[in-house]
């Protein structure tokens, strides 16, 4: 992050228009108590981000004036300063956050516009419209400051904002007991990684307080990172495994289990499937597009970090690479539409681990940057035929729709193909270049992971085959009472819809490969690479043409090999997927009961936790302890004097009182004279 | 120089409590007789000779004199005793620093006609007046009789919350004169100024043809503060529990009020009181705002220069110092004369109406009024006053 | 000993004299009225003072004092004023119920 | 001459304090006799060079609060003050100790400690000198105070009101 960086009070607007937004429509609920008109909600927050996206692309375009490398920064204050410790509340655009500013405020606002649409009927229920755009805008502005942050305190600012904004959109049908409970399991989970988050930022500032350069500010952290990148740190003897560990490492995996709560990675995936059940532009905004690629923005960030420490590296790639195969093998079995899309989204983001661990940043946030294209493209749609079918989500019993909803199919099938990586569209390129990046990195065992990876991308083309045919072709096997009243929403849906396919299209040809470029006689075709280079510490993997274009045929041929499979079992109805269920039999129900996580984590984890916090923590400690004897007994004692002691001078008597105060007066007075 | 005082003290006190005081019992009389029509006071002679009852006044003290001093049954006897003098005595002395004429040069040593040139003089004519509360509120209590109580009660409410608009009445007139000072207000109002000035200080014209500054006003605080002298007038009225303020008094409600069960020289204390007090409204109102001593059109310095030529400086300062002290007992005469009007013109106020027409009327006006003596002055900066 | 001097030890004296009215009487009033002496001595130390040091800040904070005694006794016998209209009584012993 | 005006002042006031204090039988005449030492106290004043403070203090103190004092007390129509002193023997001792000790204790800690008079700058204490004062250096505390007394009339107004209605 060397080069020239640009003072402007511009960037501070960006984050701030959704927070004010989304303050007043906090004042309007909480205070006054009554909701604007529902046009003023769309204008208000919709505008506002809208024109936030505007500022950021003048950001951006402002950025590209600069030369290489060069950054953006706005600093208001200093947030928190103690001692050594400083935190400035400023903001820094560099290359990499620029990409994710567009991402989050063009995504943003197209999803924004959707809802629209989406929460129509909400906006005569308890206010609920407008509760809806105010956390959308905080959201908003979480992200906002996630991505503007210059240094690891505001970072950490926006990712417990999202959190919490996360929290409040799942559960936001509170009526529901279980909306509500699969909030709570959101935040809980994000809570483990956000420690290890937080553990992560602690050991960095004390190994740089050390070094003697007090800094958490990105730019500074790497300029002083050289000093601190060989140490070693001593475990207590307790933690289990090895006890001396190279500090870039434990720094590195501490962060990186913050990145898995966020994004969702094995072993605190569990929170994301659940997560659906948010309205949908929710998930399309909080659950595909942005929130769930905070952690791989973090790993990009911290590039300088994870570059020094291979062995956190390897973990990360390797967490990866295994949950997008393991989240695509449960994807195959799901029934419900949007928990299909939430498996494809935890796979997806395993691909960006894969392709981080592998020192492929640039690939990473390609394959973000697509990956949010691609999957809102796919959740708008899924929530499309939601809504045509009254918010019914079993795929089961839809099918046939295809005649009934023809464009929102149409749309829907762009975003297959685009995710299941045909060429041309956008998922074939990205996913392309993290299968290359595997293929030639040098962790330790990257063949397997390059074989992990392309198996993935056989399964992701098959589930999100079986999904489409089963969604949209067949015969419809709704209830006829629904099956009539089936049909296309109104225009905000679908305006969002066609913006997001057509970057799910094109926006492949941002990251357009060597390999191809040159022989069409484009030098340095991968624009977001020219791009993004100066400002990650990437070594570029060489392997000769042959070999790439091998391996995107292997990709290509894989993908569609795995959609005609779906399109032979599911196009027509038949009996083969159940025979073969039948033939599986326990593989089948496990993958279907998704390898009984939730209830390995509930018996061993979950319960003995509730179990010691309620029978001993609450009724013990607290209840007996701190309420019983601190509190109460307190208080009793207190009782106990006053009634026997004091109560002989609260005599009623105003001479009493003025008596004592004489007293008092003639003690001061006597120590005074002495 | 303490002779000098004491001779001023002493010729005050001719003048109000001799003179003035029993005249003005006559005059009441007469001037009620007039008003409802009757020939009034007239039966009091020496050897036949009634010159118009002028004998009244004199006949009253004889007979106040002679008669017996009661005090009643279950009286407070100190206070009972003290109380007429308490009402009596603040009354008289108010008139310590009230200048009945300018100061003049007579060689080297000057005399100034006012027996206390004090810096605050107004302030003192306020505390004393607020003592002059006690007097009733005394004499009420200790006669041990409800009439009395409540009259003293009536009476005492009614005079605080005079007291304070009276007080803020004349803010107004502070502000114009720039001084708590008795007898520089007399001195700044001894003066003229231009009517149609406010023309050339509005910018309406460049400036007047000079035969227009002929036609000039005295500076007196009645053509500053009207309003002031309105309100001041009403309030020490009230303050002097005269009629049509005589509530602590009235004869159909409480039969007279805080000084019933008096008799005697003791009542003739409070009727004395209450008309010195009026002599002394009379020359407060009239060194205020009806230029005190001042001769319209005349000021000090013309008459001395004008005379001084012909009949010598110092006979003339003695002549103006004559004429001064005249103009100002006449003003006051006049002041006396609008206040016997009032007081046999208007019919008594019912007691909440009192309150009302301080609390609700003058207050609020007397607060504004000084509101807009200063934005004017502000404007004019000195310009017209 | 010069008439300052002499007027703090004055506002001493007074002070004490209100102090031991205060504590001694019983009439609520009178014990109002003590406190107003103590508020008294208290101006006379100010106006002392502000001779010594020939300075008029005392002076000014004499008059706070009495802006505040005004207030005070407003206040003070209104609450007489309630009192005597439950109470039937002034004296402050009747008045040692804490609630009512 | 001074001086013996501020002794007799002083004599004034320490009597009328007294007779305010020891007069069980009178309430009206206690009030009276605070008046007295007002008075007096308004005359030490004079000679203190404080002629504004000490107008004010007769027309405040003497003028107005007493006055509402024997208004009240003749409106509650308090013929004789029936009780004395507090019956509390214990008390009244010692109030009376605290109040000589304290005499005492001022005297001792006054004796020769208070520095000398300063000359005075003419026009001290006058209305000029004071209101210029008040009205530029300690604005803010004059505003508060008429925020004071605004709040005393409304507490006074609600406590005396038979019914708020």
């Amino acid at each position: 992050m060397v080069g020239v960086t640009e003072e402007t009070a511009l960037l501070r607007w960006i984050p701030l228009l959704p927070l004010l937004t989304a303050a007043v429509h906090g004042v309007m609920l909480g205070v006054l108590r009554r909701s604007l008109p529902r046009e003023g909600v769309i204008a208000l927050s919709c505008g506002s981000v809208i024109l936030s996206f505007v500022l950021s692309l003048v950001a951006f375009f402002r950025l590209l004036g600069l030369p290489e490398g060069g950054a953006l920064v706005d600093d208001l204050y200093t947030w928190i300063g103690a001692g050594h410790f400083a935190a400035e509340m400023g903001l820094r655009v560099d290359a990499l956050s620029a990409v994710m500013i567009l991402v989050v405020t063009g995504v943003g606002s197209l999803i924004h516009v959707y809802s629209i649409g989406y929460m129509d009927e909400d906006h005569r229920e308890d206010r609920g419209f407008q509760r809806f755009f105010c956390y959308l805008n905080l959201f908003t502005f979480s992200m906002l400051m996630l991505v503007l942050g210059e240094n690891l305190v505001v970072l950490f600012l926006g990712w417990e904002g999202v959190g919490l904004c996360s929290y409040l959109l799942i559960g936001f049908w509170y009526a529901d007991r279980f909306n509500a409970y699969c909030g709570a399991k959101a935040f809980i989970v994000n809570r483990v990684g956000d420690f290890g988050f937080l553990l992560g930022i602690f050991l960095l500032f004390r190994a740089l307080l050390e070094a003697g350069t007090p800094t958490l500010s990105f730019a500074g952290m790497e300029a002083a990172f050289g000093a601190i990148a060989e140490q070693t740190v001593q475990l207590p003897a307790w933690i289990p495994g090895p006890s001396e560990w190279r500090l870039p490492t434990l720094i590195g995996l501490c962060l990186f289990i913050g990145a898995c709560g966020k994004s969702a990675q094995i072993p605190l995936y569990v929170w994301l499937p659940d997560a659906m059940a948010g309205p949908t532009p929710v998930s399309a905004l909080i659950h595909a597009a942005t929130m769930v690629t905070a952690g791989v923005y973090m790993v990009c960030r911290m590039d300088f970090l994870y570059a020094a420490a291979p062995g956190a590296s390897a973990t990360v790639a390797w967490i990866g690479g295994a949950t997008a195969l393991f989240a695509a093998t449960i994807a195959i079995a799901q029934t419900d539409i949007k928990k299909v899309l939430a498996y494809s989204t935890v796979s997806q983001l395993g691909y960006m681990f894969l392709a981080a661990g592998s020192g492929a940043y640039t690939a990473a946030m390609f394959h973000l940057g697509t990956h949010a294209f691609f999957k809102a493209l796919l959740f708008l749609g899924s929530g499309s035929v939601i809504l045509a079918c009254h918010h019914e989500q079993d795929i089961r019993k839809m099918g046939g729709l295809k005649e009934r909803i023809p464009r929102t199919e149409r749309l829907f099938w762009i975003g297959v193909l685009a995710i299941s990586g045909i060429p041309p569209l956008a998922g074939f390129f990205s996913k392309d270049q993290i299968l290359a990046a595997a293929f030639a990195s040098h962790l330790p065992g990257h063949l397997v992971l390059y074989g992990m990876g392309l198996f993935t991308a056989a399964l992701t083309a098959f589930y999100m085959g079986r999904l489409h045919y089963l969604t949209f072709h067949g015969e419809c096997r709704l209830d006829p009472a629904q099956r009539d009243h089936v049909h296309e929403r109104g225009p905000t849906i679908r305006v969002a819809l066609y913006v997001l396919a057509f970057f799910s299209a094109t926006a492949g040809l941002f990251g357009f490969p060597e390999a191809l470029g040159v022989p069409l006689g484009v030098e340095h075709p991968h624009s977001l690479w020219n791009f993004l280079a100066p400002v990650l510490s990437e070594e570029r993997h060489h392997l000769d043409h042959a070999t790439e274009y091998g391996m995107m045929a292997a990709a290509v041929g894989i993908a569609v090999g795995g959609l005609l499979l779906a399109r032979a079992l599911y196009r027509e109805p038949s009996d083969l997927p159940a025979r073969i269920a039948e033939r599986a039999g326990a593989l089948y129900r496990l993958i279907r009961d998704k390898y009984y996580v939730d209830e390995i984590y509930d018996a061993v984890i979950v319960r003995p936790l509730v179990f010691v916090s309620d029978r001993v923590l609450y009724r013990q400690v607290d209840a007996g302890l701190i309420d019983g004897l601190g509190v109460n007994g307190t208080a009793r004692a207190v009782r106990l004097a006053a009634a026997h002691v004091l109560r002989h001078a609260h005599s009623g008597l105003a001479q009493g009182y003025l008596f004592f105060l004489v007293v008092g007066t003639l003690v001061i007075l006597g120590y005074l004279v002495g | 120089m303490d002779l000098e005082v004491l001779l001023k003290t002493l010729f005050i006190i001719l003048v109000v409590v001799g003179a003035f005081a029993p005249v003005i019992t006559w005059v009441e009389r007469k001037q009620s007789a007039v008003m409802q029509d009757r020939i009034g006071a007239n039966r009091a002679d020496i050897a036949g000779i009634t010159v118009l009852g002028l004998f009244h006044p004199l006949a009253d003290v004889i007979k106040l004199l002679s008669k017996e001093d009661v005090v009643p049954e279950g009286a407070h006897r100190g206070m009972h005793l003290v109380a007429p003098l308490v009402a009596a005595i603040p009354a008289i002395i108010a008139f310590a620093v009230i200048p009945y004429g300018s100061s003049y040069r007579f060689g080297e040593d000057t005399l100034s006609l006012v027996v206390a040139d004090i810096d605050w003089g107004l302030l003192y004519v306020f505390a004393i007046g607020s003592i002059a509360t006690y007097g009733t509120v005394m004499a009420g209590w200790a006669s041990n009789n409800n009439w009395s109580l409540l009259g003293a009660l009536r009476a005492s409410a009614q005079m605080i919350s005079y007291e304070v608009t009276m007080g803020l009445s004349v803010v107004g007139v502070f502000m114009v004169f720039q001084t708590l000072r008795l007898t520089d207000m007399a001195h700044a109002q001894d003066t003229t100024f231009r009517l149609l000035g406010f023309l050339e200080w509005g910018g309406l014209v460049e400036s007047l043809p000079a035969w227009l500054d002929w036609i000039r006003i005295p500076k007196w605080g009645i053509v500053l503060q009207p309003l002031g002298f309105i309100m001041f007038l009403t309030a020490s009225m009230a303050e002097n529990k005269r009629p049509p303020f005589d509530n602590p008094e009235a004869e159909s409600e409480l039969v007279a009020g805080y000084f019933t069960e008096y008799s005697g020289m003791r009542f003739g204390l409070f009727y004395m009181s209450e008309f010195i007090e009026v002599v002394v409204i009379g020359g407060l109102v009239t060194a205020i705002f009806l230029g005190g001593w001042a001769i319209p059109f005349v000021s000090q310095e013309a008459f001395i220069g004008g005379l001084g030529g012909v009949l010598g400086e110092g006979f003339a300062t003695l002549l103006c110092m004559v004429a001064h002290v005249v103009s100002f007992f006449a003003k006051v005469v006049v002041m006396i004369y609008v206040q016997m009007l009032l007081r046999w013109t208007l019919p008594r106020f019912r007691y909440d109406q009192v309150m009302d027409l301080c609390w609700k009327i003058l207050l609020p006006l007397s607060l504004a009024n000084i509101l807009v003596t200063g934005l004017v002055l502000l404007l004019v900066e000195g310009g017209a006053a | 000993m010069d008439l300052a001097h002499q007027a703090v030890l004055l506002s001493g004296v007074l002070f004490a004299i209100g102090t031991v009215g205060a504590l001694v009487r019983r009439n609520i009033i009178v014990i109002l009225m003590s406190i107003e002496l103590m508020l008294n001595a208290v101006n006379l130390a100010f106006v002392a003072f502000s001779r010594i040091w020939a300075h008029v800040d005392g002076q000014i904070f004499v008059l706070m004092v009495i802006v505040v005694a005004a207030a005070e006794v407003a206040v003070g016998l209104g609450i007489v004023i309630a009192l005597f209209r439950n109470r039937e009584s002034i004296n402050v012993e009747d008045a040692s119920l804490l609630k009512w | 001459m001074i001086q013996v005006l501020f002794s007799l002042f002083a004599l004034l006031a320490v009597i009328g304090a007294l007779a305010m204090v020891l007069n069980v039988r009178n309430t009206i005449a206690a009030a009276l006799s605070l008046v007295v030492t007002m008075i007096s106290l308004g005359g030490i004043f004079v000679l203190l060079e404080a002629h504004l403070v000490a107008v004010i203090q007769i027309m405040v103190y003497a003028g107005a609060i007493v006055v509402v004092f024997l208004f009240v007390v003749m409106l509650l129509n308090l013929r004789r003050d029936v009780f004395g002193p507090s019956g509390q023997r214990l008390t009244k001792a010692l109030g009376a100790v605290a109040g000589v000790w304290l005499v005492y204790r001022l005297l001792v800690l006054l004796e020769g400690r208070l520095p000398a008079t300063q000359p005075l700058p003419d026009g001290f204490g006058g209305y000029r000198d004071v209101g210029m004062a008040l009205f530029t250096d300690f604005l803010l505390p004059f505003e508060v105070t008429s925020l004071l007394l605004l709040a005393a009339i409304v507490g006074a107004i609600v406590l005396a009101k038979r019914r708020l209605d």
